[in-house]
């Protein structure tokens, strides 16, 4: 799989709701890895999408607006699955 | 030195630099592993024309009209990732550059072209 | 992509237009403009205040402009002011440092300006 | 800092530099078609570049980032690609028309054939670039455009109107036709913006490899190079406005550009004209064929520099050679340049958007800029010029076939 299939994928919890799409994947750089940590996932604004995101970081948005991995269930080209109570906050 | 990034913003079509400072490519597409078991990470930067097939509709076109091979560079090559990503080896060792490689052979036959 | 198809279409689009003016005051302005200017290359070989390759280039180039002019001539009349403008413009290309020829060219081409801004009212 | 001379050679050659053919044929133009009451325009479209060059010496000075680098980068890969070949397509008119400008200016200096000058000229700009260190050729074709200045005197000596020049840089509602009034609005701005001076400019700052400490060079550079610039500019149009519009001279042709210096200064004048438009165009023949291979190498991120051995960036040095040959190629069909200007500056003005975006949007990234991101004066310039910016990209095809280029 590459990051090009899930960039821009509607993402849904498993009860079906949407959440918008797949803007960007965080990660998290490593000595010589490179993992992936999150999804910035939802309405964002244009700003953040051209990538006038978090200051002083590449980041398109805090942290805290990232939905965590740990909360995917299924994700491949067609779309990606959250738990449902799995709103980023 | 774990620090926070964006692939798609901080990672994707960044320009890749290697050990000698030599511009080599750039991140045309990410491969993903252990996207389905859980622990996904970045196994390898893809660079070339037919990386472009999942970038758009005019990616699509560009490859195919290009038909150049793909290089795929392990993860574990990038030393540090900045405004561009420094690799930790050449690029000749890579296998990248190789276009420039290829016109060389035309403009070294131009007198004064060193 | 449909950016880029659209800027290829407006580019043929374009390209098609070009800068022949059609209506016959306009064609009779254009016709003021270049045999005015030719009546300045003219006064400037008179005066030897010019270079005889720019006056044998630039009066060529200004004959051509009036030639084209003249294939497109609305009206008969900017025809056949179009074909003296381009003739006087000619002989003045071909003897570029003529001053003789050059003070009469001057002379037909300064009658054949106001010939041409009463047909452009 | 970089000495006081080495600034003042920088800044000279950036005055040499600015004027190129686009400029040469709307502000004649235009001064030739409403005499005065354009100057504004020109004033804003001088603003406009040195705001945008200024943001771009930054991006390139503190990121290290030259244009194409950003385009693709924001825009995304279809997008970028799209502003690409746009870019391209404009770069290489903008190139076609000046190797033809620079053929006819070579034409009325020696009067020998226009297709052997065309291939002199080809010739000559590939060996220069080839041969000639990159500071070399910048200060050769600067100076030598100085002698544009020609025109500066040449209006001075046409007796203007004074009051009416003054009047000309105030906005004033469009007298006469409307639509040829608004095209000339458009292809100044066009004329003064064009992207390919933004392209080289930051490409040849992340060469020259500025750092934080060469901003105040680049400010100099951009306010006073592009200032002084934009005054031949406006030289140009006084002196069209003064000589051209009282005797209704259209000038559709290189030549009546020269005669505007002729008349008032006789032999030397004209000699000075033709001197000053072969080098100004030549230099800008040099600029934008570097453009065109930089947007390239920086785009598909091949090895690229003007500082650079040729057999060290081979792709980025085939690219300018392949676009002298190519834009020979198009000067040997003998397609009129300043008709190939008219559509080329109208033309950069719809490219201009996918240009100014991303450069604005870099400059306003922390992340890259760390303190020296744009300021809310940097941000609300730039934010204006890229309203304008789109406004102008919108219009400027419709009104260049409304107008059919102005002619009315």
């Amino acid at each position: 799989m590459r990051v090009t299939d899930l960039l821009g994928v509607p993402v849904r919890t498993e009860s079906g709701e949407s959440l918008g799409h797949v803007h960007d994947i965080r990660g998290e750089l490593g000595a010589r890895s490179l993992r992936v940590t999150g999804l910035v996932v939802g309405r964002l604004g244009l700003l953040e999408r051209l990538g006038l995101g978090a200051p002083r970081t590449p980041l398109r948005v805090r942290t805290r607006d990232v939905l965590p991995w740990s909360q995917v269930v299924r994700a491949d080209r067609c779309g990606v699955v959250v738990r449902s109570q799995a709103k980023g906050d | 030195m774990s620090k926070e990034i964006d692939l798609g913003l901080g990672v994707l079509d960044h320009q890749l630099v290697d050990s000698e400072g030599r511009r080599c490519g750039k991140v045309d597409d990410l491969e993903l592993e252990g996207v389905a078991d859980g622990r996904p990470a970045v196994a390898a930067i893809l660079v070339g024309a037919s990386a472009w097939r999942g970038r758009g509709v005019l990616g699509r076109l560009a490859a195919r009209l290009a038909r150049g091979r793909m290089t795929r560079v392990p993860w574990q090559e990038v030393a540090d990732v900045e405004a561009t990503l420094k690799l930790r080896r050449k690029a000749s060792e890579l296998r990248l550059g190789r276009g420039d490689d290829r016109a060389r052979r035309i403009v070294e036959w131009i007198p004064g072209a060193r | 992509m449909r950016r880029a198809a659209l800027l290829v279409l407006a580019l043929a689009l374009a390209l098609t237009g070009c800068g022949q003016p059609k209506e016959p005051a306009k064609q009779a302005e254009t016709l003021g403009s270049i045999s005015t200017e030719g009546r300045i290359v003219a006064d400037n070989v008179v005066s030897g205040r010019t270079t005889e390759p720019f006056v044998r280039v630039h009066s060529a180039a200004l004959a051509e402009q009036a030639r084209s002019l003249e294939q497109a001539a609305a009206t008969p009349r900017l025809r056949s002011l179009a074909e003296r403008i381009s003739g006087q413009l000619e002989d003045l290309s071909d003897h570029a440092d003529d001053k003789g020829l050059a003070n009469r060219v001057a002379a037909r081409l300064e009658r054949a300006s106001r010939t041409a801004e009463e047909l452009a009212r | 800092m970089k000495n006081l001379l080495q600034v003042a050679l920088g800044i000279l050659a950036a005055i040499g530099g600015f004027v190129d053919i686009g400029d040469l044929v709307f502000n004649v133009q235009a001064g030739a078609a409403f005499g005065y009451r354009l100057l504004w325009v020109v004033v804003i479209g001088v603003v406009g570049i040195i705001v945008y060059s200024e943001m771009c010496g930054r991006v390139a000075a503190v990121a290290g980032r030259p244009v194409f680098d950003a385009v693709r980068e924001r825009l995304g890969f279809s997008v970028g690609l799209s502003a690409l070949i746009a870019s391209e397509i404009v770069n290489f008119m903008t190139l076609a028309a000046e190797v033809g400008g620079l053929a006819i200016g070579l034409q009325l200096l020696s009067g020998l054939p226009f297709h052997l000058l065309a291939l002199v000229a080809a010739l000559a700009l590939g060996l220069v670039i080839w041969v000639l260190p990159f500071e070399w050729i910048e200060r050769l074709f600067g100076y030598m455009g100085l002698c544009l200045l020609v025109f500066a005197v040449a209006a001075i000596k046409l007796h203007p109107d004074w009051s009416a020049v003054a009047d000309g840089f105030v906005p004033s509602s469009p007298p006469g036709d409307r639509l040829v009034y608004a095209y000339f609005v458009i292809g100044l701005l066009g004329a003064a913006m064009t992207p390919y001076e933004v392209y080289f400019y930051s490409s040849g700052a992340v060469e020259e490899g500025w750092t934080p400490k060469d901003l105040g060079l680049n400010r100099a550079n951009a306010l006073i190079g592009y200032g002084l610039g934009g005054f031949l500019s406006l030289s140009l149009m006084i002196m069209a406005g003064a000589l051209f519009l009282p005797n209704g001279i259209e000038p559709e042709l290189l030549g009546t550009v020269a005669l505007g210096a002729q008349v008032p200064l006789g032999t030397i004048g004209l000699l000075l004209a033709l001197l000053g438009i072969c080098f100004a165009v030549g230099g800008a023949a040099i600029d934008t064929c570097f453009s065109g291979a930089y947007n390239l190498a920086q785009f598909f991120g091949w090895e690229w520099g003007k500082n650079r051995t040729h057999a060290e960036a081979p792709r980025f040095t085939l690219a300018w050679l392949v676009l002298i040959v190519l834009a020979l190629g198009v000067t040997m069909t003998g397609i009129d340049p300043v008709m190939l200007t008219e559509y080329a500056v109208i033309f950069s003005v719809v490219a201009l958007p996918l240009t100014y975006l991303p450069i604005l949007l870099v400059a306003n990234d922390r992340a890259y800029m760390g303190r020296y991101v744009n300021g809310r004066v940097a941000n609300a310039f730039g934010v204006v010029y890229l309203l304008v910016i789109l406004v102008v990209a919108v219009t400027a095809i419709p009104l260049m076939l409304l107008t059919n280029q102005g002619q009315g």
